[in-house]
């Protein structure tokens, strides 16, 4: 992967993800997550994950935001745009480090660790050595996942739906 | 991606030629649309512009850019110039990614003093091994130009209007995504080109480890999946958001929907969305059900071979067969923009409970049918049992 | 830091910070929906640390984590935009503090 | 194909089982019935192919193994199981006496409430005895031994909301846990002396000299199985569950109380025949408990008026003949009568079924009398029945018993007392089963406002089937003195057949004490037969002068020797007060106090974290964050290093 690429999308990422957390208006919010994760798709595609990429394509930018913009549209909050950060500023503030500390963290002595790129770095595997893996190594968890989403059907239908149902046919 | 000046030029050109096909092809249906609107419906339709009315749409494109510019007030301006823009993207983006035509191979040559090596030029925007998941997950982001579209309007009905897409786009996904599974299953790739290349010659499959082979039918995807098919375009009706799946702009009840603010050149972008999608979806059924930019029972190979036998050099018979293939594959592509056409002035609106029924009471539960029996089905065709 | 060739530093680096990122976003933001987003923030970014450990280690195992990650994050999406339509249809507003009323 | 087999002949049961198990509300006592039956008879079918497989077998053994069990240290115990001689017959008679007593029930239960979860319980049973029948070791054994004990304690308390019968399902339960600590700690033993529990390496592990004295491993670990034998197969002193066990729907007592379950004991000692010829004592022992068993059980016999209970009764007798048998160390002739008994106590019970069925749940013998002509069917086939259990040639009961009475008579580990025990107990038996004719089918009609008429084909049908084989399987082990003078010398197939695997002893005894003997017993038992005829046809009176005059016997007879009362009084009612002590001294004063000192601590501490939990989600959620940079933060820097 070429620096150029890498560190643009890098930056475009982080200056989403910021704007994200920073607008005031949630819906501009969602639609700078969206863009986040289209980004990130980019950076998975150069990361020889295609089908990754794809797949954070469909469910997460396709599915699970357009999801939430439709629910934040149906919503339609006025009075939120004035006060969108909770509690007091000063807490906030201590917020603010914690978050930063667990990045100082995990990144002070991140880059004193040997290189790992000498065991053969960027492989691309076809969608078929994928496939067999998810379905030999991780049937299991394949299925429990399975049953986990029809739970999450069921339970999300369960917690939103008005008593006697939407409509009549 | 290539790597020198060469191919990466060509590959530029490519991407926006591929564009541009996608752009030019939205006046020519929409004279088709009128003219075939009219046929239908025992009129005359437009034929005062030109003969047969084919210079109506250099008036229609001059009209729509003289209108005027209008932003809704307390609209979210940005968003609202945004949405149209975006709204060309997804289309024109999954169009680059099917392959128009078989890949052009050139020879080495010399120019400008340089050798320049051997080169394949794939007929297509740009080659991905996903495919098909690539397309999938391009499509569905037109939701975001529909959603912010209405959503900028400041208007309750452009609301409506988007969030019934939205819903809509979304709901049909699922059973777009399932109907596919069982061809995929079939062809075991997900690559366009190995997809075409699996339906050259005439119908021939495995059955219980033993060949078949049908020589009056070619080897196409419909007869494999006749319901996968049927259900996929179904599913890309509601996709494109056309009758009878066209709820989010039905006028009757929301003016005109997500775009009712919109006017002229936006409006157009919109139309040219739509048209995007419709094209995006006639060239996956002719590529999935059949056989893609390859003539019935003729291989690319034959067709080179055919034309390598006037005498052109490999590299012009290379050009000059893709080319042809290409026109095989708009033959096929253009008869499914007629169907979308013809089932538009044909068939009534559903109503919305109705369309939401149909998508997750009758289309999932037997696209997943489809889905199961086809993975048994090709259990049986590949498992050598006796 | 700049260099010339990336490692798998480099994409550690991007991902503990998004994290972050989302993390700070889930502490701070009073809109349950913003908080959600937050969440799918740092999803994304352990998505990332496993797909570029996977590149890096030329392994298929990241990508599948991160695979069964999407789908746990578009589950934790469905429960939660269904729990903040409940909260939105009682209280008209979707406050995290409304969530302090599930206390007693 | 043996282990094909053999699964589907494990499998079909539980198939059975789970399909009417979960339909267990269905009130269609002919789907849940066919359902039952079907299993039952796949079953069988299988049995009968394995039977000819092992048959065509070079050692006549097939060995199958289904997979690992427990595997630890040198406890290496497999999921496998052994089709021999004795187990090949085990199952012709459990599957096939089953499925007959699974079509008896169609006809039986067809007023109950819940057929179907009747049948998921005898197609439980089912299982669980093919389990303890083929199992190739010890522990695989107790398995199913403990699966019959529970498809029993569920099956005697199927109708539960009577009290009574619910007790008597527990008590039988209970009762059998007994005998089956007894069964654990000899299993232990073996163990702990011959490192392993399969019957095959048991068996050739054994001395050749056999054990002196009581306190040799083998004499002990034989000693705790035949106290598991003795609570499972009904025998002195753990048989007080048998008689109350009759609670159950009778065609549950002519499977599980008659023809399978409680022979498993028996099963078990033949199985383990090498084993227990090393310890004489025992043998001595358990001859002499079967032998009082048989005596007592038959003396109860012949007080009681309820059918059942006389069959019950007789059931403890015969079983105490078998363990008589087995005593003396003529296995195979003890294992003939546990198949002949089968045969015709399963054919009693069903022939009682039949009659208090058609008497709408009447079980007093002196309100019955005269059926004779209302039931034909039922009343020849019972026929049958009582003539094999009195032991008239040539009927079943007649070769089997007098092949155990011969050799109680010469075996080496026998003797006349013995004998004699067996003698009085055959007499003892001839009468009270002739009593029963008498009072059921002989007598005077006591009942005529009562329409009482045969029973339908689904339950006359294994009557005659049980009737033909109580009449003709005796001839499967004809003894050689029989068959010496018999044309073509029939040999004596069962003898032979099992042979193959169990110990027999070789008697030296002379042909004309044998045959003297067989025409004793025979005399003995048509007389007492006779005398009871005399009693209660002809001279009624007889009888309650009789038990006038020995009326504290009678009474202590008719009461079941009061053990009941003596197990109430010297055991139950101290350990209940043994428990009180502890449950109010110990447990409510001590234990309790401690406890509740540590839940005070625990809620005061509650009491201090309770401000940090104010029910706003991000100060959790920061909680968190900020641990786990803190922590994260420690690790990174070294800071623990």
């Amino acid at each position: 992967m070429s620096p150029t690429i890498f560190y643009s999308l890098s930056i475009v990422l982080v200056v989403f993800s910021l704007l994200v957390v920073l607008c005031k208006n949630p819906l501009h919010s969602a639609l700078f997550l969206a863009l986040a994760m289209i980004d990130l798709a980019f950076i998975f595609f150069e990361l020889k994950a295609p089908f990754i990429a794809a797949v954070q394509l469909m469910v997460y930018a396709g599915a699970v935001m357009v999801m939430f913009v439709m629910v934040l549209m149906l919503f339609d909050l006025k009075e939120d745009e004035e006060s969108a950060f909770s509690g007091n500023p000063v807490i906030n503030v201590f917020k603010f480090l914690s978050a930063g500390l667990l990045c100082w963290a995990i990144s002070s002595k991140l880059f004193s660790y040997g290189d790992v790129a000498g065991l053969g770095a960027g492989k691309e595997f076809d969608i078929k050595a994928l496939g067999t893996t998810l379905y030999t190594k991780y049937i299991f968890a394949f299925e429990a996942l399975g049953l986990l989403l029809l739970l999450i059907a069921v339970g999300a239908v369960a917690l939103s739906r008005t008593k006697g149902g939407t409509h009549d046919s | 991606m290539g790597a020198d000046i060469f191919e990466i030029s060509i590959n530029i050109i490519k991407i926006l030629v591929i564009f541009l096909l996608m752009v030019q092809i939205v006046p020519l249906l929409v004279w088709v649309e009128r003219r075939g609107s009219a046929f239908i419906q025992n009129r005359f339709g437009p034929n005062r512009v030109g003969p047969l009315g084919l210079t109506q749409l250099l008036a229609d494109a001059v009209k729509f850019l003289f209108k005027e510019e209008f932003v809704p007030s307390k609209g979210k301006k940005f968003l609202f110039y945004a949405a149209p823009v975006i709204a060309l993207v997804p289309g024109a983006l999954a169009f680059a990614s099917i392959p128009l035509s078989a890949p052009i191979l050139v020879d080495a040559f010399e120019m400008f003093g340089k050798s320049w090596g051997p080169y394949r030029f794939a007929f297509q925007g740009f080659e991905m091994g996903v495919g098909i998941v690539f397309v999938l997950g391009i499509s569905s982001l037109g939701a975001y130009a529909l959603l912010m579209a209405g959503w900028a309007s400041n208007n309750k009905y452009s609301m409506y209007g988007a969030l019934r897409a939205c819903a809509q786009m979304i709901s049909y996904e699922l059973a777009l995504g399932l109907a596919l599974v069982g061809i995929l299953l079939i062809y075991g790739t997900f690559d366009f080109a190995e997809m075409v290349a699996y339906q050259e010659g005439p119908l021939s499959f495995f059955f219980m480890g033993k060949e078949v082979i049908v020589p009056f039918l070619p080897n196409w995807g419909i007869f494999y999946q006749p319901l996968g098919a049927v259900l996929l375009f179904c599913a890309m009706f509601a996709e494109t958001n056309r009758t009878p799946f066209d709820l989010p702009e039905a006028e009757a009840e929301l003016v005109a929907g997500y775009h009712t603010e919109y006017g002229g050149l936006k409006m157009l972008m919109f139309y040219i969305g739509e048209y995007g999608h419709m094209l995006v979806a006639s060239a996956l059924m002719a590529t999935f059900y059949f056989g893609g930019y390859n003539l019935p029972f003729i291989s690319t190979e034959a067709v080179n071979a055919f034309f390598a036998g006037f005498g052109f050099s490999a590299t012009k018979a290379s050009i000059v067969t893709a080319f042809a293939l290409h026109v095989v594959l708009f033959t096929k592509i253009l008869l499914f923009l007629w169907v979308f056409i013809w089932v538009r002035w044909t068939l009534p609106r559903f109503r919305y409970d109705q369309l939401m029924d149909l998508g997750w009471k009758t289309m999932l539960p037997w696209a997943l049918a489809n889905t199961i029996i086809t993975a048994a089905l090709v259990l049986l065709m590949r498992t050598e049992w006796l | 830091m700049i260099a010339s060739t990336i490692t798998l530093h480099h994409c550690l680096f991007l991902s503990i910070l998004i994290f972050s990122i989302g993390a700070f976003g889930v502490l701070v933001r009073k809109n349950i929906i913003v908080i959600l987003m937050g969440i799918e923030l740092m999803l994304n970014a352990v998505n990332l640390s496993f797909v570029s450990f996977g590149y890096f280690n030329s392994s298929l195992d990241g990508q599948l984590m991160s695979f069964f990650v999407m789908t746990v994050a578009a589950a934790e999406a469905g429960v939660g935009l269904a729990l903040a339509v409940t909260v939105f249809k009682k209280f008209k507003k979707i406050d995290i503090k409304l969530f302090e009323t599930l206390r007693d | 194909m043996e282990k094909t087999l053999l699964s589907i002949l494990l499998l079909t049961p539980v198939i059975g089982f789970l399909i009417n198990g979960i339909r267990f509300r269905s009130k269609n006592i002919k789907v849940a019935g066919s359902i039952g039956t079907g299993a039952a008879l796949i079953s069988f079918i299988c049995s009968v192919a394995l039977f000819f497989k092992v048959k065509a077998a070079p050692d006549h053994m097939v060995l199958v193994k289904f997979f690992d069990w427990i595997n630890i240290g040198s406890l290496n115990i497999a999921a496998e199981f052994l089709v021999d001689p004795i187990s090949s017959i085990m199952i012709l008679i459990i599957t096939g006496v089953g499925t007959l007593i699974h079509l008896f029930s169609i006809g039986y239960m067809d007023h109950d409430e819940r057929p179907a979860k009747y049948f998921s319980y005898l197609n439980f049973f089912l299982f669980n005895m093919l389990v303890l029948v083929l199992a190739s070791s010890l522990p695989l054994m107790f398995v199913g031994w403990e699966g019959v004990g529970l498809c029993s304690y569920l099956l005697i308390g199927f109708w539960f909301t009577d009290k009574e019968k619910a007790a008597a399902g527990m008590k039988a339960f209970i009762t059998n846990r007994i005998g089956d600590a007894g069964f654990l700690l000899g299993m232990f033993m073996l163990f702990y002396t011959f490192g392993t529990l399969s019957f095959g390496e048991l068996n050739e592990m054994m001395p050749a000299i056999p054990e002196i004295g009581w306190a040799g491993p083998v004499t002990l670990a034989c000693l705790f199985l035949f106290i598991g034998a003795t609570g499972k197969s009904a025998q002195i002193p753990l048989y007080v569950w048998l008689p109350d066990a009759m609670a159950g729907p009778t065609p549950v007592s002519a499977l599980i109380h008659a023809a399978t379950m409680v022979t498993a004991g028996i099963y078990m000692i033949v199985r383990m025949s090498p084993v227990f010829m090393v310890a004489p004592n025992v043998m001595m022992v358990i001859a002499t408990i079967g032998g009082l068993t048989a005596v007592l059980a038959a003396a109860v016999g012949l007080t009681q008026w309820d059918i059942k209970k006389v069959l019950a009764y007789s059931t403890v007798s015969q079983l105490g003949y078998m363990f008589l048998a087995v005593g003396t160390g003529a296995f195979i002739p003890g294992f003939f009568h546990l198949m002949t008994h089968a045969f015709f106590k399963a054919l009693m019970f069903l022939g009682a079924g039949s009659i208090i069925h058609a008497m709408h749940h009447e079980q007093d013998m002196r309100k019955m009398g005269g059926l004779k002509k209302k039931m034909p069917i039922t009343y020849w086939t019972f026929m049958f029945g009582w003539l094999a259990i009195i032991g008239m040639p040539p009927f079943a009961g007649f070769f089997s018993k007098d092949e155990i009475l011969w050799l109680a008579w010469a075996s080496p580990l026998g003797s006349k007392w013995l004998w004699a025990l067996g003698m009085i107990g055959a007499a003892m038996t001839a009468f009270y089963m002739t009593r029963l004719m008498c009072l059921v089918f002989w007598g005077e009609e006591t009942r005529s406002d009562h329409k009482v008429k045969e029973s339908g084909l689904t339950m006359t049908f294994p009557l005659m089937v049980l009737g033909f084989l109580s009449a003709t399987a005796g001839f499967l082990g004809i003894p050689h003195v029989i068959s010496a003078v018999l044309p073509g010398h029939p040999p004596n197939i069962l003898g032979d057949w099992l042979g193959h695997t169990v110990v027999h002893l070789d008697i030296h005894g002379s042909a004309i004490t044998e045959w003297l003997l067989m025409g004793w017993s025979v005399t003995v038992a048509g007389a007492s037969a006779l005398l009871a005829y005399y009693c209660y046809i002809k001279k009624i009176t007889f009888v309650d002068k009789f038990t006038e005059q020995f009326k504290p016997l009678h009474q202590l007879v008719e009461k079941k020797y009061l053990v009941d009362e003596l197990y109430q009084a010297k055991i139950i009612t101290p350990l209940i007060g043994v428990s009180k002590i502890l449950w109010s001294d110990i447990d409510v004063s001590f234990v309790d106090k401690c406890t509740h000192l540590l839940s005070r601590f625990a809620v005061s501490c509650g009491k201090g974290f309770r401000s940090f939990q104010n029910g706003n989600m991000q100060t959790y959620a920061f909680y968190m964050l900020l641990g786990s940079a803190v922590t994260l933060f420690y690790i990174m820097t070294g800071m623990g290093k």
